[in-house]
């Protein structure tokens, strides 16, 4: 080759930062997502370790020691049965947890596939998809929500399996949107030139491009799920006792007895849905701060 | 226009049988049934079981009853409340204006806070009060509904006796205007309250993209001042895709918010359908389900054509050539 | 050379983030008469649309004028209000710019983006506004101006737009027109079209208009003057006939050479190696010393001054 | 007619010292009583609404021939005197009161009657109480106040019958039966009650005045107001604000209540009001664990009831130990009974043959372990807890339960259908005292014995008691049944709830063994 | 000249208004027909909308054509599905305007110019990566560079990479669809350069799409001009460039401005728009901004014809 194509050799930047590395220089200098993430980790430590950390059985019960206020035995108190409120919001933090992560996990992946189906064959496939999406979306979320509850028992399996149910379409359609404007990014093209299956294409070309918005979105509705969750518990149809969510210790909270004279009972589980919901959308803005490069 | 509204309206139609059918096999793959209430008093007995059985048409197949369900509702007839004995469409009448007062006033004061606010964070972005009034909306977003709810009426109507705690008006006393807005005042706030939230988040980065806009910057180069601007070039751009985000919305309008009218004591369509769904009052879940959709059909194409009004961009007349 | 519009004395604009603060306008010097056409050329990024921003007073949020001065009319515009800045832009020195597709406001018809401009600046009435729109529209080639008045943007084409852009800026009748890259994203007949247009108007009214472009075809045709800039400085000014016969810096002869012809013989092209660095990555020599066939050692060590070896020619560059 | 015996009400005296039954103060005519409901009533005639709240409403607007007291026996309301009966008990007459008017003005007449009691007769009826009337043959009137009732086989249980509201038949004799519970009436009733229907606000509240013209005299109470509050935190808030002044207190906010009626002294508490209610564990008999009567036995003594009333209700409940409400005329104590204590029923058990074998905890037998599945109705705090700490309870004697709690519809629907191993739930009984729907072994296809329960011997007197006319006779025969039942343990027996009315503190004239707002035309405000 | 590797006969595509053809079409490519030889370059030009990319697109077989022929070789590929393409597709490969669009972001260069060599070549990775470095040392950039990022490039370094990617499975056939349109001059060149040097390397065949028109002066062998979905004009380059024949080439040619203060040309200002590709004018697609339109232009189509030895153009009045 002549000097004509050479390039000047000065100008490749010899380390620079891989996408993801910035992005998670991006994440990190958003302050209230890093702290979220941290706080979510250690929520999340809390939970997957409840039965070494906690210091009693959540199902034991005391008679004799019903709602006692915060102490060196009971950090959190104890609830109306004499248990050990601490270990419950663990064990509720799991369950909690749980219901939030994996439903939108599986929301994800059903979103995402049938988005990508959608956006990427377009025409009937498209029309067919989107159909059921609008025929799903329109449903009263709520009122859906209530009426399979009811249906099905309102275990933790079923409770994800309708969140589930319902949850993906939103994430369809908005990768649906997303693979729509990729898919005739140039690049796509010239995968297509090249012979690529239609699956290697949409999973290594179109999917790492069009997912960014909908990882946001996952992280905003793990937030809802849990308020979801504790909505349904407060209208008797969430996690069931004694089986403990925060959304039902919340709930069996909800006495006036318990408001007046054990004002703490109904503030931490308040508290952790709170924070929880907060250190998801602090996240959901970080990571959308991390992926809007360029 | 007007035949662009109607060939989506034909094509809702599809949609809106899928969500009868659905709705209908949801309903009725729920265990229990109408009668299963009365499987409580040991008086009575299983020939009243049948008998009221026979008298609801639930020992006719299931198709028979969709069929018997879907002709009546073609006429405009919704039944007749298990429960209540009552027309189902009278039941919903009564209770709609309620939520709708409800829902639309939370809706109002709402916008009213969100958007002025949501516009001054976007001109402001990354400022303090941007930041501030951010951290404040992941509050509203944050806080579960039934909680704030109860904590209000704890304090507000209990501890300080200053509001009602329920109801939508006072019950025998001449109840004015007035009145009913201090029924209304905490269950509103309730409702306002993420929903002011979410709102400000949309305006915000609605108005911030269009300040970004280079229209914005010709605006500015041509000697505009700043508030004419704002109002003129950009809360029109800003406010359009809100336009559609409201058209999405009407459907919440309509159903209300089950959890504040269960605790403020409002009679709403939410809390008629969470009776009817325990009651497993099958013509009433059925009425509201499928109005809510058709609202949520119609919400979406009434976004699309608010788009296309406020958009010159759009339109959805055909063969618009270019001039 | 005419008496000085526009002065721009060592003018230093940086853009910031987070991090650090990169100069993307570097010193720049330079002067506009009554009537003159001065173009502005270099390639993407070295600073000709920051260097028109500054003048306007329109950088984008993250940017902001470090030195120099902005000399309008024996004013300086450097640290005005946005008011008293507000009743200059427009009225004195208006704007064109490249993307016409999206420098209008989608929302709101022709007429209603022209008249409010008029009525800012000229204090007249509306009626009076919608006349004088019309009349300028009608100048700037539309047979029927009371039917684009009442048109959105997005009903008429590209070249179109370009001109009802024209016709917003030239109502005011400015003293300066700063058009950055106005043709450039349209076809060459409809270019030719608005060059066309241009030069009717610089003919018949005394306007000076600062031309902003990266084509050099464009310049020899439009300009009287042509500021070469290179990584944030300029590295050659001369009038345009100088500058197309006898280009002095290796960077403005590089151009020229890799720039394909349409007439004569077709000659291999010779590219400039390299490509420009970004703001933030400048040698700390000369800046153009890494692509420059003729560099040597001192050129890396040293800044270049802009001389004057001719007359009204200025050159960055040591070896000249 | 309110008579005292049966139980005594546990009754404390509120911190102003007002009992019901203290000095005569100075009455007061008029003031209003504000109570609130979770739901609406079904309608206003009896033949379809079903619900408690319907009954209390129905029973302010309208008469009926009898009314049941706390002891559930009939009293004459419309009916002058107790029912006669020929000797073969195939027909049965009824005097009624000739001064009773509907608030129309027209008078109750024996034509009322006969055209209430044939619309359960009537084919075309199809709500839920055509069961009741199974029996009756026919009504028809002997003379203007006499009634005559003729059955189709001599049936003890007749009472169940009299409490129906007497509908006006000039109001409804248009109306098809069919139509009856949609017509308007059943939302705009006119009765003969002691107070009228002035506006029913759907959702929203019910609203009486007195009748003037009632014929057991002009109540007291001049307004009543019903609100409809669906959640039962925010009825309470509204007890504190006064927007409420007499009401149930539910267990679990009593003691925020009484708190409130101390510092406040704006109501007073009745406690211990004796209910129909009792609460139990049904253990399905057809499931192999529990076929064993002295296993049953051994978890009631597994089982701290006591423990349960003190810590669960709040001490509101009376322990029970067989199948008849303490409340009930027919109730007795003399049965078997099966105190708590953990280590005798583990030697009960072990000596079944259910021994923790593997050292899990869990006892086991035959390779099988003892566990089960329990489940309750979902929406009941108190059920839900009391679930927990059985569990809990019988987790300690080696007895492993999963609690479940199933929403209501499909509750019942397992309840209904046998599909349960145990269930924690309660019955309310009213009427008749009769067992046969539960305990009788029919009552498997027909009735509600769905834990299969079958006992010859009780099967033998309850039918020898629906024959039985004779109350002292009656008395002995369900003894015996109790006692049998009682021994059986097919349930474990937990306790009766009681329940405690908030009265405003100036309140006098209530019955202090009847909660709501029962018999509510006699109490009055004192100055 | 060699012989034809591609051939185009009578290719139409239409776009369907609102995704259906019920409601109108987009003529975007309206009976296009040209053959391209093994080895030469032959340039399409024309103004924005008129159908040039498409045509590359329907040569790549990215679009379903609506009607006419695609021979590539010698085998008719044009009704082909996707599965039945893939073997060819080697042989064929392209090059697109936006580099910045063209490489996938979150694709090391290296991976991007392998993966053909994968998918197609059969290569394992190792040995797709060891080729990719070579082919980054063909296209002049270094082959440290295969562990980078596409965004830690210039606009010419990444059309660089995009090329390296399209010769790595020594196609037959690039087209080139505005290749150095978004370069700037000094890159542009570069670029050009690249291109001709690969071509007398490989004897690779270019269809090179540009609406810059020195450009295509510059490197095609012959030329074709594109008027609303039609070729009005195709011919050798000196041919078209020395004696344009059609009136839009004419005025195409002298709308171009040329960085020359001497020798000024005369200049045909051509009035009015480029039309709507959904509602073409009537007769001759270009009469109405024409400069010698005649009546006849706006009724009759005039035909594509040799007016030339290898001059073809259609109007009715050369
Ligand atoms: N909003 C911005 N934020 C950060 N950097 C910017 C911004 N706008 C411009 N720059 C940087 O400023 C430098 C000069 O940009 P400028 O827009 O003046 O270039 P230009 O000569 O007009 O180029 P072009 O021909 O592409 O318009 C470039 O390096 C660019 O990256
Ligand atoms: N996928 C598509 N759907 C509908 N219309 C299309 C589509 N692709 C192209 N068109 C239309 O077809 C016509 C030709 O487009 P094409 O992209 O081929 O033009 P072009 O000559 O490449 O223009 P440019 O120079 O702007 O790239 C245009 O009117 C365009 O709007
Ligand atoms: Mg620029
Ligand atoms: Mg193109």
């Amino acid at each position: 080759m002549n000097e004509a194509v050479t390039t000047n050799k000065a100008q490749l930047p010899a380390a620079a930062a891989k996408p993801k590395r910035r992005a998670w220089e991006r994440f990190k200098a958003n302050r209230l997502a890093f702290v979220s993430l941290w706080i979510m980790a250690v929520l999340i430590v809390l939970a997957l370790f409840a039965p070494v950390i906690a210091l009693h059985d959540p199902a034991e019960q005391d008679l004799m020691s019903r709602l006692k206020p915060p102490s060196a035995a009971h950090w959190f108190g104890t609830d109306d049965l004499g248990r050990d409120l601490f270990s419950r919001v663990l064990y509720g933090a799991r369950v909690s947890l749980s219901v939030a992560i994996f439903s939108v996990i599986l929301n994800l992946l059903i979103g995402i596939t049938v988005g990508s189906l959608a956006g990427y064959y377009g025409g009937k496939v498209d029309s067919f998809l989107m159909r059921i999406v609008d025929i799903l979306l329109s449903f009263p979320t709520f009122f859906v929500l209530i009426t399979v509850v009811t249906v099905l028992k309102p275990s933790l399996f079923n409770i994800i399996v309708v969140f589930v149910a319902f949850g993906w379409m939103s994430k369809a359609r908005l990768l649906r949107g997303q693979i729509l404007s990729v898919k005739n990014r140039e690049f796509v093209d010239a995968a297509r030139t090249i012979g690529m299956s239609d699956f290697r294409i949409i999973f290594v070309h179109i999917l790492p491009n069009a997912i960014a918005p909908i990882i946001v979105s996952a992280t905003l509705q793990m937030g809802s799920m849990i308020l979801t969750e504790s909505s349904l518990s407060f209208l008797g149809l969430g996690i069931q006792p004694p089986t403990a969510s925060w959304g039902n210790l919340l709930q069996s909270a909800q006495s006036l007895t318990i408001l007046s004279n054990a004002p703490w009972y109904p503030f931490i589980p308040g508290f952790m849905i709170f924070l929880t919901i907060m250190c998801f959308n602090f996240i959901g803005d970080g990571l959308r701060s991390a992926f809007d490069s360029k | 226009m007007a035949r662009y509204a109607l060939r989506r309206l034909l094509n809702a139609i599809p949609i809106l049988i899928g969500i009868t059918i659905i709705s209908f096999l949801i309903i009725h793959m729920a265990p229990g049934s109408p009668i299963s209430q009365y499987v409580d008093d040991p008086t009575i007995k299983a020939i009243d079981k049948e008998n009221m059985i026979k008298a609801y048409g639930l020992d006719q197949p299931l198709y028979i009853q969709y069929w018997k369900w879907i002709s009546d509702l073609a006429q405009g007839d919704f039944g007749t409340s298990f429960q209540k004995s009552q027309p189902v469409s009278e039941l919903i009448w009564d209770r709609l204006p309620n939520t709708l007062l409800l829902t639309v006033t939370s809706f109002a004061l709402a916008l009213a806070i969100a958007i002025p606010l949501g516009i001054l964070c976007a001109v402001k972005a990354n400022s303090r009060l941007d930041q501030f009034v951010s951290g404040i909306t992941f509050v509203g977003i944050s806080l579960p509904g039934f909680w704030l709810g109860l904590l209000l009426m704890m304090f507000f109507a209990v501890r300080l006796g200053w509001l009602p705690s329920g109801g939508m008006q006072t019950i025998n006393a001449p109840s004015g205007f007035g009145d009913r807005m201090l029924h209304l005042i905490l269950p509103v706030f309730t409702i306002a309250c993420s929903e002011v939230a979410v709102w400000i988040r949309y305006v915000r980065s609605s108005m911030l993209e269009v300040i970004n806009q280079d229209y914005m910057r010709t605006a500015k180069a041509k000697g505009l001042r700043g508030g004419r601007i704002l109002s003129v070039h950009g809360l029109r751009n800003g406010l359009i895709p809100l336009a559609t985000l409201f058209g999405l919305s009407l459907p919440g309008f309509f159903a209300g918010s089950v959890i504040v009218e269960t605790i403020f004591s409002i009679p709403g369509i939410g809390r008629l359908f969470t009776e009817a769904a325990f009651q497993r009052d099958y013509p009433v879940i059925f009425a509201v389900t499928t109005m809510t959709a058709f609202l949520y059909v119609f919400g979406s194409i009434l976004a699309d054509l608010s788009y296309a009004i406020l958009d010159p961009r759009v339109s959805y007349s055909k063969s618009e050539a270019k001039v | 050379m005419s008496e000085a519009l526009l002065e721009v004395k060592s003018l230093r604009t940086v853009i910031k983030d987070k991090k650090r603060e990169l100069t993307v306008v570097d010193g720049i010097d330079f002067t506009i008469g009554t009537n003159e056409v001065v173009a502005l050329v270099g390639e993407s990024g070295c600073g000709k649309s920051m260097t028109s921003l500054s003048i306007m007073q329109l950088l984008p949020r993250v940017g902001e004028i470090a030195g120099g001065e902005v000399r309008f009319g024996g004013r300086n515009l450097v640290g005005l209000s946005n008011r008293e800045m507000s009743s200059v832009r427009g009225r004195q020195i208006a704007m064109i710019f490249q993307e016409p597709m999206t420098s209008l406001n989608p929302v709101l018809t022709i007429g209603m983006q022209m008249t409010e401009a008029i009525t800012r600046h000229l204090g007249v009435s509306k009626s009076e506004a919608i006349t004088i729109a019309e009349d300028w529209l009608r100048r700037v080639g539309f047979p029927e101006p009371s039917r684009i008045r009442k048109e959105y943007p997005h009903r008429l084409s590209g070249g179109m737009r370009q001109r009802v852009m024209l016709a917003m800026a030239m109502a005011c009748k400015p003293e300066l027109l700063i058009a950055d890259e106005p043709t450039t994203a349209l076809d060459v007949t409809i270019q030719a079209q608005v060059l066309d247009l241009i030069r009717q108007l610089l003919h018949e009214t005394d306007m000076s208009v600062l031309f902003i472009t990266h084509d050099l075809g464009v310049v020899a045709e439009m300009a009287t003057r042509v500021i070469v800039m290179y990584a944030g400085q300029i590295v050659e000014t001369a009038d345009v006939r100088t500058l197309f016969t006898d280009a002095r810096h290796p960077y403005t002869k590089g151009l020229l050479q890799s720039t394909p012809r349409m007439q004569g013989a077709i000659e291999p092209l010779v590219p400039i190696p390299g490509s420009v660095p970004p703001a933030g990555a400048f040698p700390a020599g000369c800046r153009f010393a890494e692509r420059c066939p003729m560099a040597k050692a001192e050129c890396r060590d040293r800044q270049p001054e802009l001389r004057e070896i001719g007359a009204g020619h200025q050159v960055r560059c040591i070896l000249i | 007619t309110s008579g005292g015996g049966g139980t005594p009400a546990t009754s404390e005296k509120p911190a102003d010292g007002a009992a019901a039954s203290t000095g005569k103060k100075e009455k007061v005519d008029g003031g209003e009583i504000n109570t609130a409901y979770l739901a609406d009533p079904q309608g206003f005639i009896r033949f379809w609404a079903t619900t408690t709240t319907s009954s209390e409403v129905i029973d302010l607007v309208f008469s009926s021939l009898y009314r049941f007291n706390e002891k559930q026996e009939i009293v004459p309301n419309l009916a002058a005197g107790q029912p006669e009966f020929s000797q073969d008990k195939m027909e049965m007459t009824i005097k009624i009161r000739n001064d009773a008017k509907f608030s129309d003005g027209k008078p109750v007449t024996a034509d009322d009657v006969v055209f209430t009691y044939n619309i359960p007769l009537n084919p075309d009826y199809k709500g839920p109480r055509k069961g009741t009337f199974e029996k009756l043959a026919k009504i028809e009137k002997t003379d203007d106040t006499t009634l005559k009732f003729t059955f189709k086989e001599p049936h003890a249980g007749y009472i169940d019958m009299l409490v129906y509201n007497i509908l006006p038949q000039h109001l409804l004799k248009d109306v098809a039966v069919k139509d009856m519970e949609k017509s308007t009436f059943a939302k705009q009733p006119v009765g003969s009650g002691p107070y009228k229907l002035e506006e029913w606000k759907q959702g929203q509240y019910l609203r009486f005045v007195r009748n003037d013209n009632y014929f057991g005299g002009k109540p007291a109470i001049e307004k009543i107001t019903a609100k409809i509050i669906p959640d039962a935190n925010a009825t309470m808030a509204q007890l504190q604000t006064g927007e409420i002044n007499a009401i149930v207190v539910p267990a679990d906010n009593l003691q925020a209540i009484e708190q409130f009626a101390k510092t406040s002294g704006k109501i007073k508490l009745q406690k211990g009001i004796g209910t129909g209610t009792y609460m139990f564990t049904a253990w399905n008999l057809t499931n192999p664990l529990f076929q064993d009567k002295a296993v049953r036995q051994a978890l009631t003594m597994a089982i701290d009831r006591q423990g349960i009333v003190d810590n669960i209700v709040e001490g509101q409940g009376k322990l029970v130990h067989s199948q008849t409400s303490p409340s009930y005329w027919s109730y007795t104590d003399n049965v078997p009974k099966f105190p708590y204590d953990p280590e005798k029923a583990k030697k009960i058990l072990a000596d079944a043959g259910w021994k923790d074998t593997d050292g899990d905890g869990i006892l086991d037998k035959n390779g099988q372990k003892f566990e089960f599945e329990m489940q309750t109705i979902q929406g009941n705090k108190v059920r839900e807890k009391a679930l927990t700490v059985i569990q809990q309870q019988l987790k300690k004697v080696g007895i492993s339960v999963q609690p479940r709690i199933v929403e209501g519809s499909a509750f019942t629907k397992n309840w209904m259908g046998k599909n349960f191993t145990a269930i924690f739930h309660g019955w309310s009984i009213s009427g008749d005292p009769n067992p046969q729907g539960i305990w009788h072994s029919t009552a498997m296809e027909t009735g509600s014995n769905y834990i299969s329960y079958k006992n010859p011997e009780v099967d033998k007197l309850i039918d020898e008691d629906l024959k039985t006319f004779d109350m002292n006779k009656r008395k002995e025969l369900l003894a015996k049944i109790d006692a049998l039942i009682a021994e059986d343990q097919p349930y474990t027996f937990l306790y009766s709830p009681t329940s405690t009315m908030a009265y405003p503190a100036n309140l006098e004239g209530f019955n202090p063994n009847r909660d709501s707002l029962k018999e509510i035309e006699k109490w009055y405000f004192t100055k | 000249m060699g012989a034809p590797l591609l051939e185009i006969k009578g290719l139409k595509k239409y776009f369907g208004i609102g995704g259906s053809l019920k409601n109108g079409a987009v003529k975007a490519v309206d009976n296009v027909s040209f053959t391209v030889f093994k080895g030469e370059t032959l340039g399409i030009v024309g103004e924005s909308g008129c159908g040039k990319s498409t045509v590359g697109r329907l040569v790549l077989r990215l679009l379903d054509l609506t009607e006419g022929e695609i021979l590539f070789n010698g085998t008719s590929i044009g009704n082909w599905n996707q599965r039945q393409l893939r073997p060819i597709r080697k042989e064929m490969q392209c090059v697109f305007q936006d580099p910045y669009a063209s490489l996938n972001p979150r694709i090391t260069v290296g991976k991007a110019i392998a993966e053909p060599l994968v998918v197609q070549g059969g290569l394992k990775w190792s040995e797709a990566m060891k080729r990719a470095e070579q082919l980054l040392d063909t296209v002049g950039l270094r082959s440290h560079a295969v562990g980078m990022y596409p965004h830690e490039f210039s606009g010419g370094q990444r059309q660089r990479i995009a090329i390296a990617r399209a010769i790595s499975l020594s196609p037959k056939l690039i087209v080139a669809d505005e290749p150095v349109s978004a370069l700037d001059v000094s890159i542009q060149a570069q670029i050009v350069n690249l291109l001709e040097e690969l071509q007398t390397q490989t004897k690779v065949s270019y269809l090179f799409i540009s609406h810059n028109l020195s450009v295509v002066r510059h490197i095609s062998d012959r030329v074709a001009v594109m008027y609303l979905g039609q070729i009005v004009e195709l011919a050798s380059r000196d041919q078209l460039f020395g004696s344009p024949k059609h009136p839009y080439t004419q005025a195409l040619l002298s709308s171009v401005p040329e960085p020359d203060v001497d020798g000024k040309r005369e200049r045909i200002i051509l009035s009015g728009e480029v039309p709507n590709a959904a509602n073409p004018p009537s007769g001759c697609a270009f009469h109405p901004r024409c400069p010698h339109a005649a009546e006849r232009c706006r009724i009759e189509k005039p035909i594509f014809r040799e007016v030339e030895p290898g001059h073809y153009a259609s109007c009715h009045f050369v």
